[in-house]
Order: structure tokens, then C-alpha cells, then sequence
């Protein structure tokens, strides 16, 4: 589904931050990208969700060479994409449920529609009675929460999330890597970002390991079994 | 379900829908609307001012162009003074020559009591009661200026009374059509200092709630909403601010004008006697915050969809 | 230390250091300048009218305040006619009579020529080259307009001849002062717009200011920075802002100003004729930008300082 | 060297976010603050740092009861704090050095201590080749770095850091909490909030939980041994 053919990345002048970075996300696959503070992870990940273009390489999404493409033709690629970033990015002038409705109202969603999706995935997350809250009222790790059901509201057919757990406690968080299972079990593909060793070691998913901007693939070190050894029996 | 109780939540839902951006929050906004609103006022008294200024410009060339003043002098080529009655048939015998003269729409030989009231602020009344001759004065009104007319006026006097003068205000008139040329020339230049001013703050407005809303426009954009979806936005607040600022330059411009032809009234001056604004041009002036709208609506358009195409 | 190579790149920290706030980037700048400019521009325009206005009445009024005229009509009270001789001795004998009065500091009659000047436009040149009498014409300057100098004049006058007249212009200066005083009050109304606009501009962009990097100024609050710290960087950014409009819009003025009067002498319309600024009125205009940085950095200054006590 | 007596906050006229949160910190204590999220952690941070003030209790700092101080007189205090928030709050528009020299700017130390100091601290923090970077130039790794140098380069007396390692590998988490153990050996007092469990339970600190705005103090539940066993011989 995504394609990465010796793909490229340099900011204005500077150094290589991605090179030759190949690889293949199949239709339904649930990756981990992982590598130190500063190997490029943000970076390859704005360049899935279509934020940036590369400087070299070709990348295929949903069947299509995206290099050749004028803007507008990339809006549709772009709401198939659901995105959780780093820093969260929500609008911090709308509410918790109208960050949520974001996606949906974009596309042009009805309203009813959008009103019940919104609640229960607001449920969900655990943010249920914060529906009117603005975001800077909210904890990190709620309004990561939020961000989490803003990229997962449209049920996107590839899901990026860029770490994040790193502002929940371990029992948040192994829900929403639940949930993320589920909808990947449901057909969406997904990459998340994350430092977390813990989270990896407990879901049993390929990882692609970045390091000073080259890209390689490992399988799973350890089977599902450590999960409940590390953690003593999380969800 | 339109009817439910719901239905309030969900009109407050479109409405908010309408900004994603927070356009509308911010002490932003104030600003554009007060600088939108001066130029409304600055643009109405502008106007207002040309057409009083044009009003006034009719009314003067009306009273000199196309007409014409014939002088007989009571003193003659040869030095020798007419009297009372050589004056009154020399002007006569003139008015009579010209009546065959084609162009000429109408001739009127000044009485005595009409030339006394022309001189009566300089010399008093008095001064032409006696027995001794004064100049003889007709007006003629033309149907046009054209030299041929012209000539044909001046070779009719010339034969009868050589010593006659024509006068055809023409020197005072280029005076006061170039005075008045140059007062709409400037009130031109004051229309076009508007309306670039209109354009750079609305423009300047878009491109600073861009950079300050950037984050928010790129996270829009990244979402899949199109350029059109983004730029309605812009274009809606700015249209709302313009004609917000329009509408209150617009009354405070209706108000002043009123205010000064109430003064005008008051202190006697007549400034613009008898001027009065037609409905046309009340249509005209109360479009001017409807203009202020679509500079801002374009501007604010053309700017967007400028910085959008810098985004990937 | 200093002459190191290091000392540019201090320099450099320092400038930078001014701004902790980012009040130098961001388009938001441009908006204020073009303001106050505008703004200046018209303060400009508007005291320099101010000043012209003044002019001309001073001018208008000198020609009039403290000066009368008193004609000597050719008919009498008892409706016989003088001759060119009896108006002569009888205004002779007037302006004999008024040397004595206190209060009168000039006495001027009006030659025969000097008549036939003001009539000239009106009954063209050769009326008064007749034998036939015309009025006697007396121009007389006074040190004031007190009613006991008028009166006195007023009984000499009935004395020496009772059918004579006397016109001290009131009622024409009288609707000049009116005119002068209503154009005097625009002038005023137009510099408190001027001053509110810009207050309200500079106040706005500040609280704008304030509201975009609230976060900013939050931080620095936290970090220990004194409300003088964060005052300051307003203060400086808003004067410089002020600075530049103000120069920016006193250049345009300065020109628009020299422009007029240039246009003025090729059209040859004397509108204001041998009217100068003089050193002291162009110090005054070239102060207007100066007020408007004075304007801005008290405005800036009490608006950062207001908003600052409700932080914690 | 802080004192909080009975202190309680609620945001507006929402229910009380911290009640009755009694505890002291020694001068030269190093204490771990943790919870779900949502507890409070960031809140109670915020009085801390007095970014706020308590609507209820007596906060005593550095000896002196700061309920009756005025604005001004709250200036030397918050000089002698240092803080890592949870959201960074970098000056984007002002470099990586900028922005770690602008405490000392604020404090009015000569150009040329700030320039040594800064330069050494940005080394350690391994960003010595990042000082004249914009902070969104960086990744959200190198972001936390930068703020982390900010809150320490004036040596506070007080030391605040909310999630300070929730965007950075283990490596270089643990380098900094080394960072932050000198300088508590160096007298500094640190309370740090986060949801790390394999970072507290390797560093042997009480810890100040909160849950649901109360707060109880719990000595740590693993020798400094576990550490090893976990990590596997992290520096
Ligand atoms: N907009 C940008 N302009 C210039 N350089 C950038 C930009 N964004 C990132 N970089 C640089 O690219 C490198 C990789 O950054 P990136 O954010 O991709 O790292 P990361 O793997 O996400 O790290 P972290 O785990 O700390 O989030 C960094 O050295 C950073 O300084
Ligand atoms: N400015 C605010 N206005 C109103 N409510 C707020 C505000 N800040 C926080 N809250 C509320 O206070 C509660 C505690 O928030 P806080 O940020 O202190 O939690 P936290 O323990 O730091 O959580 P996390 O681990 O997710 O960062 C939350 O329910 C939040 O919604
Ligand atoms: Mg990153
Ligand atoms: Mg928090």
C-alpha cells in the first residue's frame, strides 16, 4: 500500500536526515518506528501524512506515485490518512468534541453522524464528561487522548501516530495501543513512533529501526510472553 | 428533527463550524474593522465633496458658459462721448444686428435700473440717477462657444459700433475649470489612497492571522481540507469585518455630512447654496461599504490562496 | 574584550536580546505603521490648513478689522445732484473733520483713478472719464472698533453732511470670523480623531501583541522577568513602530504640501496667495511624528501594564 | 524549604483539581511526583512554580508565607525556580542558545558568563551542534533537551521538571537524570513529575502520589538494585 523507494529528506542546506529509506507497508500491517532522539522519525512520518515532500526517492501511497501530484489532487490521499502528532497540534480555540469533529466536518460528514461517532469514541478514550473543555484547560495526557480520537475518528485506511503514549501512565496507554490494535484488525495499517520499550516489547510487531537517517527492519526480538513478565499482568 | 431541542446545539455547531480557525477570537479584529470604517469615512466625505464640488462647478459655468457680454463704451474710437440717447440706440441698433446670427439662443439688452443694481455695492445707487450717460450692456446666450459663432457676433459689432467690446468670460472660466479640475484630481488621488489602503490593511490582516494561524491552517490542510475550505474561511471573516467597518464608517459619514450642512445652515454661510444630494448619489455614497466588502472579500481571496500554494 | 572578533556577534546577542518577544517578526507590524502614518499624514494636512486658515483670516480681517468706509453719495438729502466739484469739497471737509478724533490712525481718500479701479470690473473704464460727478470715497483706519471712536466719527460725519454714509463691514467680517471659526473646529475635531484613532490603533496592536504571545510573556513572567523587563520590550517596539509611520507619513505630507503650493502657482490660481509656512509652524509639523512615538510609547506602556496585573 | 498546608485549587467554578495536598520538601530532597493522568501533577506543578495561586492552604517557600506577597515581590523567587514543562514552552522564535541563555539574560549576568555556561550545558546535553537552531527546526527530543538546559542553567535552588523524559530513549533519559541527581547532590531541591515507572524505580527518591487531587507520600518500593535487573546495566 505504502511504497518508500530510496527516498531522500534534507531541510534547506543541511545534512541528509533520511537516506535511501526503502521499505513497504502491506495493507493491514501495524509497524513500530523506533530510533534515538533525533534519527528521523518525525521526519519520516511528516512525509507519510503527505506534510513535506521528499528531496529524492519515489513513494507510492494507495497505489499512486504521489510525486507527480498537484495539491488538490492530494487532498482525498490525505483524509485517508489519520494522524496523531508529536506535539498534538489541536485547536486550541475549539472544544475537545469539535477537535474530534474536525476530520469528519472536513469531509463533510452530516451532523448527526458526526455527534454520535464523536461521543463514543470520546467515551472511550476516557474523556466522556470533558466534551466542552478547551484543550489548554485539559492534562497532556488528555489532550494527547484527544489527539489520538481526532486521528482515529474517520477510521483512516493508514493510521501515524508519533508518540503517543509518552504522556500517559502505562494503563492509558496499553488501552489505546488496544484500541489501535483493533483497528487494525479492522484493516487500517499503522506506524507508530515511540521510544517506549516496554510497548514494543508487549505487541508483537514488526519494527523499523531508524539511526542517523538510514532505515532498516527487524522482527520482534521477544514473543508476547514478556509483556506480562515486565508488566505483572497489564489489560 | 429540525424541530427538536436539539436543534439550537446543532445551529451553534454550524456556526462554530464556520471558524475552524479562530478567526474570529483575538484582538485582532477591532483594528481592521476601525481602519476600514475611517476609510468609509474618509471615501463618503471624498465623494460627497465631488459631488457638491461638481454641483458647484455646474452651477458656476452655467451662469458664464456659453454666454457672452457685449460693452458699448459711451466714449467713442474718435474721443468724442455719446449721450444718453446716442448710447440706448447704438445698443439697439447691435441687439438687432445680432439677431439674424445663427447660434445665438437669446439676446437681452441690460435696462438702467439693471446695470445700477451691478454697480450699486461700488458706487451707491445714486450715481446713475443724474442726466449723463452710462455704457450700454447686452447678455447673449449662445448655443455653443464655437469660433465661427464667435466671429460672426464679433464682425456684427465691429460694424456698427467699432468702438464696442465683447467679453467671454473665458479667461475666468479656464480659471475656475482648471481650479475645479485640480480639487477632482485630488479627490481622485484621495478615492485611489483609500482604496490601496483598504487593500494593503485587509491584505496585511490575512497575511498576519495567516502567519499567526499557520500552524493551524498547515494542520487543516494535512487533514485533506482543500484550498476552498480554507480560503472561504478568510474570505467570510474579512467580508464580515468590512462591512462591519463599512457600515459604521458609512453612519458616522451620513452623520457628518448632515452635521455640516445643519452648521452650513446655521451660520448663514452659504457655502453651497441650495445644494442638496439626488438619491443617485445617496445610492452611490451608501455603496461605498459594499465596495469596502468586496475589496476585502478579493483581497482577502487572492491572499490566501497566494500562501496556500506554498504549502506542500 | 571588546575589540575581539567576538564583539559583533555581543552586539548581536544584544539586538537580539531586545526582543525576548518575538514583537519584530510577524506582519503585524506593517498594519501599525501604515496607520500611523495615514494618521500623521493627515495631521500634516490638517494643521497646515490650520495654519493657512489663519493666514487668511488674518489677512481678510486686517484688510477689514479696524477699517470703515464713508461714501458721499452725489444726491443730497434734499435730492439735488453735487457736481464733481461739491463732492470733492464735501469729502475734503470730511476727511479734514476726521483728523481730530481720537482712536483714527489713517486717513485715506480715495482718488478719482482709484475709484474707477473698483468700478472697472462692473461698467468698464471709460464711465468715469466724463465730466459727471461720482461719489467721494473715504478709507479710514481706526485702532479699535470701540462704539465711542465710531460714534464720533458717525457725528462728524452727520455734521458736515447729513446724506453721507459710513460702513464698518461688520456683518461680512462678521460671517467671516463665523466661517473661519466652524473650518478652525473641524480642524480641531479632525486632531482628537487623529489622536483617539491613533491611541486606539497602537492600544489595539499592543493588546493583539499581547494576546499572540501571551504564552510568551507568560514565560517570562515565570521566569522571574520584572513587569519593567516585559514593559520595556512594548514600549521600545511601539515607538519604533510609531517612529517610522510617523517619518513615513511626515515625508509623504512634506511633499503633498509642496506638491499643492506647486500646483497651485502653474495654475495661477491664487488660492492662498504668498502664503509660507514660516520656521516656527514647520518645527510644529515636523513634531507631529514625534507625538505620534509619544503618543504610541505611553499608550504601549499603560495598556502592557494594565494587562500585566492580571497575572499572578 | 517548601511548605504546602491544606492547599486546595479548582480552575473557575469547576470541582477542586488538588484539595487539601499537605507536604513538605526538605532543602537538597530529590522527590518523584506521579498519578494517572488528569490527577493533578501538572497543576500542583503550576502552584510550585507560582503560575498560580492556590484557592485555599498556606504555601510557605523558602521561608516565607507567599499568600500576601504582591507581584513584584514575587520576582526573587521565581528566579530561584527552575521549571521543564510538560508542553517545553520554548520562544520558537529565538535559538536553541537564545533560549537557554534567557534565564540568565532575564537575571542580568554578563554576556560573556552566559556564552561559556550555555555552550557547556548544550554540550552535555549532547545539542552542542544545534545552538543556533530554531526549536521547531528540532525534534520533539532535542525540544525537551533545550528546555531541560533552560530550567537548570541558572543552578535553581528549586528544580521542577513535568514528564521531563516522555520524548526521549532511555539513554538519554537516564543521562539526564544523572544530570538532575548532580545537581541535587550540588543542593539543588527536585521534584519531578512522571509516569515512568522503569525511571522510579531505578532512582531510589520518595515518591509524592497524587490520585484524583490527594496526595500521599510513599517511600520508594524497589531498591536502586532493580534498576540493573530491568534496564540491564543502563549507565
Ligand atoms: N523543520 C526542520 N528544519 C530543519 N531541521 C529539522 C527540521 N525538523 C527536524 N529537523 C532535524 O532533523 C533531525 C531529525 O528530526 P526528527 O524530528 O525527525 O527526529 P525524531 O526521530 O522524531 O526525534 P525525537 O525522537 O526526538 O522526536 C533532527 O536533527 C532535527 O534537528
Ligand atoms: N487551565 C485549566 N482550566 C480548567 N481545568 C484544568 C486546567 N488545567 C487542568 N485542568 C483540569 O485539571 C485536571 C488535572 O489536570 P493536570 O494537568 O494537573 O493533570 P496531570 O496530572 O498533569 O495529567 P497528565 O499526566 O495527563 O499530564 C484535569 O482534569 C484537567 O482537565
Ligand atoms: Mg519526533
Ligand atoms: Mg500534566
Amino acid at each position: 500500500m505504502i511504497r518508500y523507494d530510496h527516498v531522500g529528506l534534507r531541510y534547506g542546506i543541511g545534512p541528509e536526515v533520511l537516506s535511501d529509506v526503502t521499505f513497504a507497508l502491506e495493507p493491514g500491517s501495524f509497524h513500530f518506528l523506533t530510533g534515538p532522539s533525533g534519527a528521523g522519525k518525525t521526519s519520516l512520518m511528516s512525509l507519510l501524512y503527505l506534510g513535506r515532500r521528499p528531496t529524492r526517492g519515489i513513494i507510492t501511497m494507495f497505489g499512486q506515485a504521489i510525486g507527480s501530484m498537484s495539491r488538490e489532487q492530494l487532498v482525498p490521499i490525505r483524509q485517508r490518512i489519520g494522524v496523531v502528532f508529536q506535539d498534538f497540534r489541536l485547536l486550541n480555540h475549539l472544544s475537545a468534541f469539535d477537535n474530534v469533529a474536525l476530520p469528519l466536518r472536513i469531509s463533510g460528514r452530516p451532523e448527526k453522524e458526526i455527534r454520535n461517532n464523536v461521543e463514543e469514541l470520546m467515551h472511550w478514550v476516557g474523556l466522556g464528561d470533558h466534551m466542552n473543555a478547551l484543550p489548554n484547560t485539559m492534562s497532556g495526557g488528555q489532550q494527547q487522548r484527544i489527539a489520538i480520537a481526532r486521528a482515529v475518528i474517520t477510521r483512516p485506511r493508514l493510521l501515524l501516530a508519533d508518540e503517543p503514549t509518552g504522556n500517559l501512565d502505562d494503563e492509558i496507554g496499553f488501552r489505546l495501543m488496544h484500541l489501535f490494535e483493533q483497528l487494525n484488525r479492522m484493516g487500517t495499517t499503522i506506524l507508530i513512533a515511540t521510544h517506549n520499550q516496554v510497548m514494543m516489547d508487549s505487541f508483537n510487531h514488526t519494527r523499523l529501526i531508524l539511526d542517523k537517517g538510514h532505515l532498516r527492519v527487524e522482527q520482534p526480538e521477544t514473543p508476547v510472553a514478556l509483556r506480562d513478565k515486565i508488566i505483572g499482568g497489564a489489560p | 428533527m429540525k424541530l427538536k431541542k436539539g436543534g439550537e446545539r446543532v445551529l451553534g455547531k454550524a456556526q462554530k463550524r464556520r471558524y475552524d480557525l479562530p478567526l474570529n477570537k483575538g484582538s485582532g479584529t477591532g483594528f481592521l474593522v476601525i481602519l476600514i470604517a475611517l476609510m468609509t469615512f474618509l471615501g463618503m466625505l471624498a465623494l460627497a465633496s465631488s459631488f457638491a464640488l461638481s454641483a458647484m462647478t455646474a452651477r458656476w459655468s452655467s451662469g458664464l458658459e456659453n454666454r457672452l457680454t457685449i460693452e458699448i463704451p459711451t466714449r467713442q474710437v474718435d474721443g468724442s462721448l455719446l449721450d444718453k440717447k446716442g448710447v440706448f440706440t447704438l445698443t439697439r441698433d447691435i441687439a438687432n444686428g445680432l439677431h439674424g446670427i445663427p447660434g445665438i439662443t437669446n439676446i437681452h439688452v441690460l435696462s438702467e435700473e439693471e446695470i445700477g443694481k451691478l454697480v450699486e455695492p461700488w458706487l451707491g445707487k445714486d450715481l446713475l440717477q443724474g442726466d449723463f450717460p452710462i455704457p450700454g450692456i447686452i447678455a447673449v446666450e449662445t448655443s455653443d462657444m464655437e469660433s465661427r459663432t464667435l466671429q460672426n457676433i464679433h464682425g456684427k459689432i465691429k460694424t456698427v459700433a467699432p468702438h464696442a467690446r465683447m467679453d467671454t468670460h473665458e479667461e475666468w472660466l479656464n480659471d475656475l475649470l482648471r481650479f475645479t479640475g485640480a480639487l477632482n484630481l485630488a479627490a481622485i488621488i484621495l478615492a485611489l489612497v483609500i482604496g490601496v489602503t483598504m487593500v494593503t490593511a485587509v491584505g496585511g490582516a490575512v497575511r498576519s492571522r495567516l502567519a499567526i494561524h499557520r500552524a493551524e491552517v498547515e494542520l487543516l490542510h494535512l487533514m485533506g481540507a482543500s484550498d476552498r475550505y480554507i480560503t472561504r474561511q478568510f474570505q467570510r471573516h474579512s467580508l464580515i469585518l468590512a462591512l462591519r467597518g463599512g457600515f459604521i464608517g458609512a453612519v458616522f459619514g451620513a452623520l457628518f455630512l448632515v452635521l455640516i450642512g445643519w452648521v452650513a445652515g446655521q451660520m448663514g454661510v452659504a457655502i453651497l447654496p441650495d445644494f442638496r444630494l439626488d438619491p443617485v448619489q445617496m445610492m452611490l455614497l451608501a455603496m461605498i461599504p459594499l465596495v469596502a466588502g468586496l475589496i476585502a472579500t478579493v483581497t482577502a481571496r487572492w491572499t490566501v490562496t497566494r500562501v496556500l500554494t506554498t504549502f506542500p
